[in-house]
């Protein structure tokens, strides 16, 4: 026991240091004023030779007291224009407090939103005098930004008028006279970072705790902390496929919460036009997070936990064929998460958006992207390791360790979807990953790939990224297909209809999944020829969806339908994946495309398949498995509440979305001015704070159910693949005894058992028994 | 084809995977904060899961309830599932290094480059607008570059009667047009040439070496001490190998970036050194996992039934070696 | 001399409503094609849904178990291959034929630069986005009537000439009425820039480019209405992303065009 | 490794003393010198890129083919060594033959700008 302490403490001090050590980046979101500084760096020439004097700059103000502030610029190399005219300009902006003109300068000084700048007639002189009147409140410090620009004259004949000047800028802060006394302590409103990192390691104890519960009621009574370390060690140390399998899941819920707080925080900050409860660098990193989050840490790991669960159920192994392996892939996983989060911490959080595309991603500095993205990516190399390390593993599970009777054309349909949704991300991936190592070494060692000053080319970055990309999004909604097959037809107590061309239809997206990439990048300036081709093709993709969704129309007849919670859910899939389908088809056209590419209609859409799709289809398998996994159901009352409020948030949410984008609201936007777009966007934001609260219910259910939920035995709901079969929750290693499936239509003698089927004849090797 | 039924064989938790991902992500989390002391941990950590999963393996016999389970039905029937698990990785490998080839011809298709110099001095000397006394292409390409490989822009438009003017060195958008590519030194001089030639060879007989210490593995009516020694010497060979590989790229490169200045800071030197580095990477994993193998052998671990550890880790070694095929030629020779 | 004017507060204040595309887009006309098409598509499916599960929910636990639902034996297979096929081939031909049509819009979208024919009587501009703005290169002229009935150069309000050479710098783009307009865009890279990826956006004609460094693409469109329209930028580009934006003056007389 | 090998190879193993590893072994060295030497005599670009591609594919089977004894295991292994190569593929046609300049220099039908001969059109 001694060296297992050691080693689980080691572990743990390894741990500590690798979180102290987050960069200490202590840059603050600053966060420039309503109208940014762009004024005079449109001059392009040199910066900072021109010098600017200030005088009549206050040390202190007392609230509400003018101050008459003296202007001016000199630049020995720019005298000026020959004519005295367009010599010089100024931009002043102050985070409080208002301007107005020196009594003689009335004509040459206006008043503009967020500070002052020189008139028409202003242009031509060179020093200007500005009155401004300090706010009433003391207690803050005002930060002044001033940038004076000496103008060479040559106004709109040569150059293009703005080459050939100068400018430089000038800081200031003055502090209220209440603002340093005693201590000078600023009254800030609350910084949406502090709100984001209190949410988050709010959810850390709140884990933590729950762990220790868990620990606690296992057995109450021997409840002592030195076994919490041996029961720790258990879930560190363990390469069963079912514990692995609920550590994924444990992970994806934790996950799926801290994208909603994302998600939450920047809907609140697009509810009004012209907002800023959050700065741009701070939107900019939440929406990128949310979107990682959401894909990465929360959707691609809640397939991994059913995955690893339901498989080796399924198909009748004992275990996973690389145990150990399976194990790596999910630690991999875990770990990337603290790289992803790496620069969240010191507010530098990566604000390169999901997609990552190349000159911004790869670029630094001020204006470029800040300094948590290179750990960013580091974390995203680590999860194209663990999605390859994973894949292996299913694959070779589901080729070589099927029971005797369980032959392809045989299988469940959610372990045909899982095998070709893991198939597809794992020869999709490395296109993924050689992307960003590229990227990741432009941003560490300084290789050139994406820098277009030296050839570089930022289309390579979008080709490889949606190369995976679009192979990754069919390998979310894949095992949605497969889970709401085994609902559907449980549920109508029928076996699913064709079965056979339900598996062609799998195989068929899987195929043409890995040919439309393009219909991303449509308006991206990718090659004419291309752009036809991928039109054509994403047209094509549309076939294999409807006909599975008619499959699960047709498994219904004849049908005598319960309505469990899980069947619910499935039917609330078939409601809002036909709905996202359907609006999917408008984009492989060119002239709605060019219109929606970017749009919140792209928003709307992949919601309405995300959201409708796969998250329906993960919260209809956590209420059909979950008492195969524990041998308890979860409660029906709370799960209808849990499915109702979310279904009717859900439409609320993203429907209103579809005609934002009509209307021409681009994505990514941390603010927007047009009036007519606030009443969308603030019903928006109240239905996804609704829609947010609601998933507590379900997360509530799941610790209830789990002691007090009633007692399902092998079978609860009347399914007929081998996991029904074993005990619930089953024994490690899950089967002691290899079963052999039987077969119904053998009595009828509809299908012979030689034939197995076109897929079984394409691989007859010599070898295979 | 019956599973036995005692089933012990489920591996009772091993410490490997979390300790090995910790490592990963400290040395990334070192690497991208350009803190070297931290990498290093990270280097630590990764190679002390690695030799805490070995230590797992250790006593390996090949039989059933170790893990070497055998595939049932289409399509692996009858095969052990760690072979087919091994085809299945080298799947990933494959598209890996088909997305580094599909990147870098996207690029090369685009580039100016020493081949298409010499189709510019062939073309001037077609059509007799080549420099008085140039009469051979590489007369001109002489002409047009130092021995270093410096473009001599107004030579060069003289030489080639004004084809290869101004814009086929920079476009006028200030990108470079004209590419040095790492072909276009090795091929010029020997010396720069012979270190990857050596370096193939010394691949293909690693290969080689490997394939004779497994068969030596398999050699049922060799005596078990002989069998180890030469199971050992074997692996020792392709050991020393990979590293004579590895010494020479390491060399070759240190000569083309301080000789050619043919950093990482142009185009086409981030594609070579960042290709060639991957594959490097491959052997220099290669190398750590035969360290296992060699000290496996040295205890006496080998005999004909748990040979096929040897086999599997000879398709990923030959998998790095095919990789070279084509990267030779891509890199070296084009 | 117009003065450069290094802010303007018009390209600030974006305000008013933006209602999405004019209805003489050819966006209009397949926007209304695939509402209709997405419509039949939808209501069929969903009234088959209601049917069916109102139609066939369970009446007592003791309904007849069809298919030998058993745990652990594959249940009899269900198919039907007449209408397997049916709901295989006629999306096939639904898809086909919205097929044609978006290859139809694709030749009025993207059209070839090097074009002889687009090349004389089309109004060119270069657009130019550097982080977050744009600047507007005018290659032709706008040719206006004055209120004499003349024709004369175009005057922006702030004083310059719309001519050959002329370079709007304030977030202000003013183009003909009636006349097909080529604009080349490409990123400013002068050194100090930061070349990152921008699209130029007008809802107003649905259509936007990506601004990629070290590339040339192309827009064409033809505007039929005068009035003051929005610019977005449409590709991330970074912090102030949500700030890059321009408005598009349609100036001169519309309506006498075909 | 290679437990059930095919007649030629057991004639081959009996006549020559050494089996069919060894004899790949050298096939390979023989042809990388090839290879080497192609390059050395500075051919014309058209007979380089031929020797290299030629010697490059013949390689690529003898590696795969002895060294991994594809041609004695069973198909199954060949066919999942041969699955990513048509992804590859589609890799290829859609980021490798497209450069950059496509959007100008309107490719005429899949006649990518690859050999860079001096009749490239681009303006």
């Amino acid at each position: 026991m001694s060296k297992n302490k050691i080693r689980v403490f080691s572990l743990l001090f390894v741990v500590f240091i690798a979180l102290a050590a987050t960069p200490q980046i202590t840059s603050f979101p600053t966060g420039v004023g309503a109208n940014g500084n762009a004024g005079c760096t449109c001059h392009s020439g040199g910066a900072g030779t021109t010098t600017i004097d200030v005088v009549g700059m206050p040390d202190s103000f007392t609230g509400g007291e003018s101050y008459e502030l003296q202007i001016s610029i000199s630049n020995p190399a720019i005298p000026g224009g020959e004519l005295t005219a367009n010599m010089g300009g100024f931009r002043l902006f102050a985070s409080a407090g208002t301007f107005g003109a020196g009594e003689n300068f009335t004509d040459l000084v206006q008043e503009l939103e967020g500070g002052a700048t020189h008139t028409e007639l202003g242009n031509d002189v060179r020093d200007w005098v500005v009155i401004w009147t300090a706010p009433d409140s003391e207690g803050q410090i005002v930060d002044f930004t001033l940038h004076g620009n000496a103008v060479n004259g040559n106004a709109v004949g040569a150059g293009n008028g703005n080459t050939g000047d100068a400018w430089s800028t000038f800081e200031a802060s003055v502090p209220g006279a209440a603002a340093l006394g005693g201590g000078g302590a600023l009254i800030e409103q609350a910084e949406p970072y502090e709100v984001a990192i209190a949410a988050i390691s709010f959810g850390i104890t709140l884990f933590s705790l729950m762990l220790v519960y868990v620990f606690y009621r296992n057995n109450p009574e021997g409840f002592n902390l030195n076994g919490l370390a041996a029961w720790l060690k258990k879930w560190l140390t363990t390469t069963d496929h079912k514990e692995v399998g609920t550590l994924y899941f444990v992970y994806s819920f934790l996950f799926l919460f801290i994208g909603m707080i994302f998600s939450l925080l920047f809907r609140i900050q697009l509810s009004v036009a012209d907002n800023d409860f959050l700065t741009q660098d701070q939107y900019n990193s939440f929406f990128t997070l949310h979107g990682t989050t959401m894909i990465f840490l929360a959707a691609m790991p809640m397939i991994a936990a059913f995955a690893n669960w339901i498989i080796p159920l399924q198909i009748g192994a004992k275990d996973l064929a690389f145990p150990r392996i399976n194990a790596m892939g999910f630690w991999v996983l875990a770990f990337s998460s603290i790289l992803l989060y790496g620069g969240v911490m010191s507010g530098e959080g990566a604000d390169i958006s999901w997609t990552m595309y190349a000159p911004y991603s790869s670029s630094g500095g001020e204006k470029g992207a800040s300094a948590g993205t290179t750990l960013f990516v580091a974390g995203i190399v680590m999860l194209g390791m663990s999605s390859t390390l994973s894949g292996v593993n299913f694959i070779a599970t589901i080729m070589a360790m099927r029971a005797p009777g369980v032959t392809w054309m045989k299988m469940p349909l959610f372990t045909w979807s899982a095998f070709v949704a893991n198939a597809m991300l794992y020869i999709s991936l490395p296109a993924l990953i050689i992307g960003t190592v590229y990227l990741y070494l432009d941003r560490t060692i300084g290789t050139v790939f994406y820098t277009a000053a030296s050839g570089g080319d930022p289309i390579l970055w979008a080709h490889l990224f949606w190369f995976f990309g679009h192979p990754e999004v069919y390998v979310v909604i894949v095992p949605a297909f497969g889970i709401v097959s085994e609902v559907l037809a449980t549920s109508a107590k029928r076996s699913i209809f064709g079965y056979r061309s339900m598996v062609y239809a799998l195989a068929g997206i899987g195929v043409l999944g890995f040919v439309v990439w393009g219909h991303h990048m449509l308006t991206s300036g990718m090659d004419p020829t291309l752009r036809l081709i991928m039109m054509l093709t994403t047209m094509l993709v549309a076939i294999p969806t409807g006909v599975k969704i008619f499959n699960w129309l047709a498994t219904l007849w004849g049908g005598s339908l319960v309505f469990k919670t899980h069947t619910l859910w499935s039917l609330g899939f078939l409601v809002t994946f036909t709905m996202g389908g359907i609006s999917g088809m408008f984009f492989p056209v060119a002239g709605l495309d060019t219109h929606f590419h970017d749009t919140y209609f792209v928003v709307a859409h992949f919601h309405y398949v995300l959201v409708g799709g796969t998250i329906f289809g993960m919260f209809s398998a956590i209420y059909y498995w979950y008492p195969k996994a524990t041998g308890r159901k979860l409660d029906e009352k709370l799960g209808l509440l849990h499915f109702v409020i979310t279904f009717i948030g859900m439409n609320a949410v993203f429907w209103p979305m579809h005609q934002l984008g009509i209307e021409g609201m681009p994505r990514r936007y941390h603010t927007y001015s047009v009036d007519s777009w606030t009443e969308l966007n603030s019903f928006i934001t109240l239905s996804a704070l609704i829609m947010g609260a609601a998933q507590f219910i379900l997360a509530w259910n799941l610790i209830k159910s789990y002691k007090y939920g009633e007692e399902s035995g092998k079978d609860p709901w009347g399914g007929w693949s081998l996991e029904w079969t074993t005990t619930s929750p089953p024994p490690t290693p899950s089967f002691h005894e290899i079963p052999t499936q039987g077969d119904a239509n053998i009595d009828h003698h509809a299908y012979p058992e030689s034939s197995g089927g076109l897929f079984s004849k394409m691989w007859k090797g010599s070898g295979s028994k | 084809m019956s599973y036995d039924d005692h089933d012990d064989h489920g591996h009772h938790g091993s410490w490997a995977p979390i300790i090995a991902s910790l490592g990963t992500m400290i040395f990334l989390f070192g690497f991208s904060e350009a803190n070297m002391g931290i990498t290093a941990i990270g280097i630590v950590v990764l190679v002390w899961g690695m030799f805490t999963w070995w230590k797992d393996d250790l006593p390996f016999d090949g039989s059933e309830e170790m893990g070497e389970l055998e595939a049932y039905g289409t399509p692996f029937g009858g095969m052990k599932i760690r072979k087919a698990g091994i085809w299945l990785f080298l799947m990933s490998e494959v598209m890996i290094f088909g997305s580094f080839f599909g990147a870098y011809i996207r690029m090369r298709s685009g580039w100016n480059t020493h081949w298409t110099l010499r189709d510019k001095a062939q073309e001037a000397i077609d059509t007799g607008v080549a420099g008085e006394g140039l009469t051979d292409i590489d007369s001109i390409v002489h002409a047009c570059m130092t021995d270093k490989h410096k473009p001599l822009v107004a030579d060069c438009n003289d030489a080639t009667g004004g084809l290869v003017n101004e814009t086929f060195w920079i476009t006028d958008a200030g990108t470079p047009a004209y590419h040095h590519v790492a072909a276009e030194y090795i091929t010029a001089d020997f010396w720069t040439l012979l270190p990857g030639a050596i370096n193939t060879f010394a691949l293909i007989l690693s290969s080689f070496t490997v394939v004779l210490a497994l068969k030596a593995a398999k050699n049922a009516d060799l005596e078990a001490r002989v069998r180890d020694k030469k199971v050992r010497n074997y692996l020792a060979i392709t050991l020393l190998l990979g590293t004579i590989f590895l010494i020479l790229k390491l060399w070759e490169w240190n000569h083309l970036i301080h000789d050619y200045d043919f950093t990482i800071s142009t185009l086409a030197g981030s594609f070579f050194y960042v290709t060639t580095g991957a594959h490097g990477i491959h052997v220099f994993i290669g190398l750590i996992f035969i360290t296992y193998f060699i000290y496996k052998a040295h205890i006496g671990g080998w005999d004909p039934n748990n040979a096929q550890s040897i086999e599997y880790y000879g398709l990923y070694w030959h998998f790095v070696d095919l990789a070279w095929v084509i990267i030779f030629p891509a890199f070296y020779l084009y | 001399m117009p003065t450069v004017n290094s802010w303007n507060a018009s390209a600030q204040n974006v305000g008013g409503s933006t209602v999405g595309p004019a209805d003489y887009t050819i966006f209009r006309s397949l926007l209304d094609t695939w509402n209709f098409w997405s419509l039949v598509v939808g209501i069929f499916t969903f009234i088959l849904l209601l049917y069916l599960v109102i139609r066939f929910r369970e009446e007592s636990p003791d309904d007849p178990k069809l298919d030998g639902i058993k745990p652990g034996v594959f249940p009899k297979e269900r198919d039907n291959l007449t209408l397997e096929l049916t709901w295989f081939i006629v999306p096939t031909i639904l898809v086909l034929y919205l097929t044609f049509i978006a290859w139809q819009s694709m030749i009025t979208v993207w059209v070839d630069p090097y074009s002889e024919e687009l090349a004389e009587e089309s109004f060119d501009i270069t657009i130019e986005a550097y982080q977050w703005g744009w600047n507007f290169y005018y290659h032709d002229e706008i040719v206006v009537l004055n209120e004499t009935g003349n024709l004369t150069t175009f005057v922006t309000p702030m004083g310059s000439e719309i001519k050959d050479g002329s370079i709007g710098i304030d977030g202000n783009l003013y183009l003909p009425c009636d006349t097909p307009i080529k604009a080349k865009i490409v990123t400013l890279n002068d050194g100090g820039e930061l070349p990152v990826l921008h699209a130029p956006f007008m809802p107003e004609w649905a259509i936007k480019e990506d601004a990629v460094p070290g590339l040339e693409t192309y827009l064409a469109f033809t505007p039929k209405e005068s009035g003051t329209f929005d610019l977005f930028c449409a590709e991330y580009c970074g912090q102030q992303h949500s700030k890059m934006l321009a408005k598009v003056h349609v100036v001169g007389q519309c309506g006498t065009g075909e | 490794m290679g437990e059930h090998q095919s007649g030629w190879q057991k004639t081959l193993h009996e006549k020559t003393g050494q089996d069919v590893y060894f004899w790949n072994f050298i096939f390979l060295m023989v042809f990388t010198a090839i290879e080497v030497g192609a390059v050395y005599l500075s051919l014309t670009y058209g007979w380089t890129v031929f020797a290299l591609v030629s010697v490059g594919v013949v390689k690529f089977f003898g590696i795969a083919a002895f060294f991994m004894h594809l041609w004695d295991d069973e198909r199954e292994l060949t066919y999942t060594f041969a699955f990513p190569f048509i992804f590859v593929i589609i890799l290829f046609i859609g980021i490798a033959f497209t450069n950059p300049e496509g959007v100008i220099g309107l490719p005429a039908w899949c006649s990518p700008d690859i050999i860079g001969s001096y009749t490239s059109t681009s303006p």
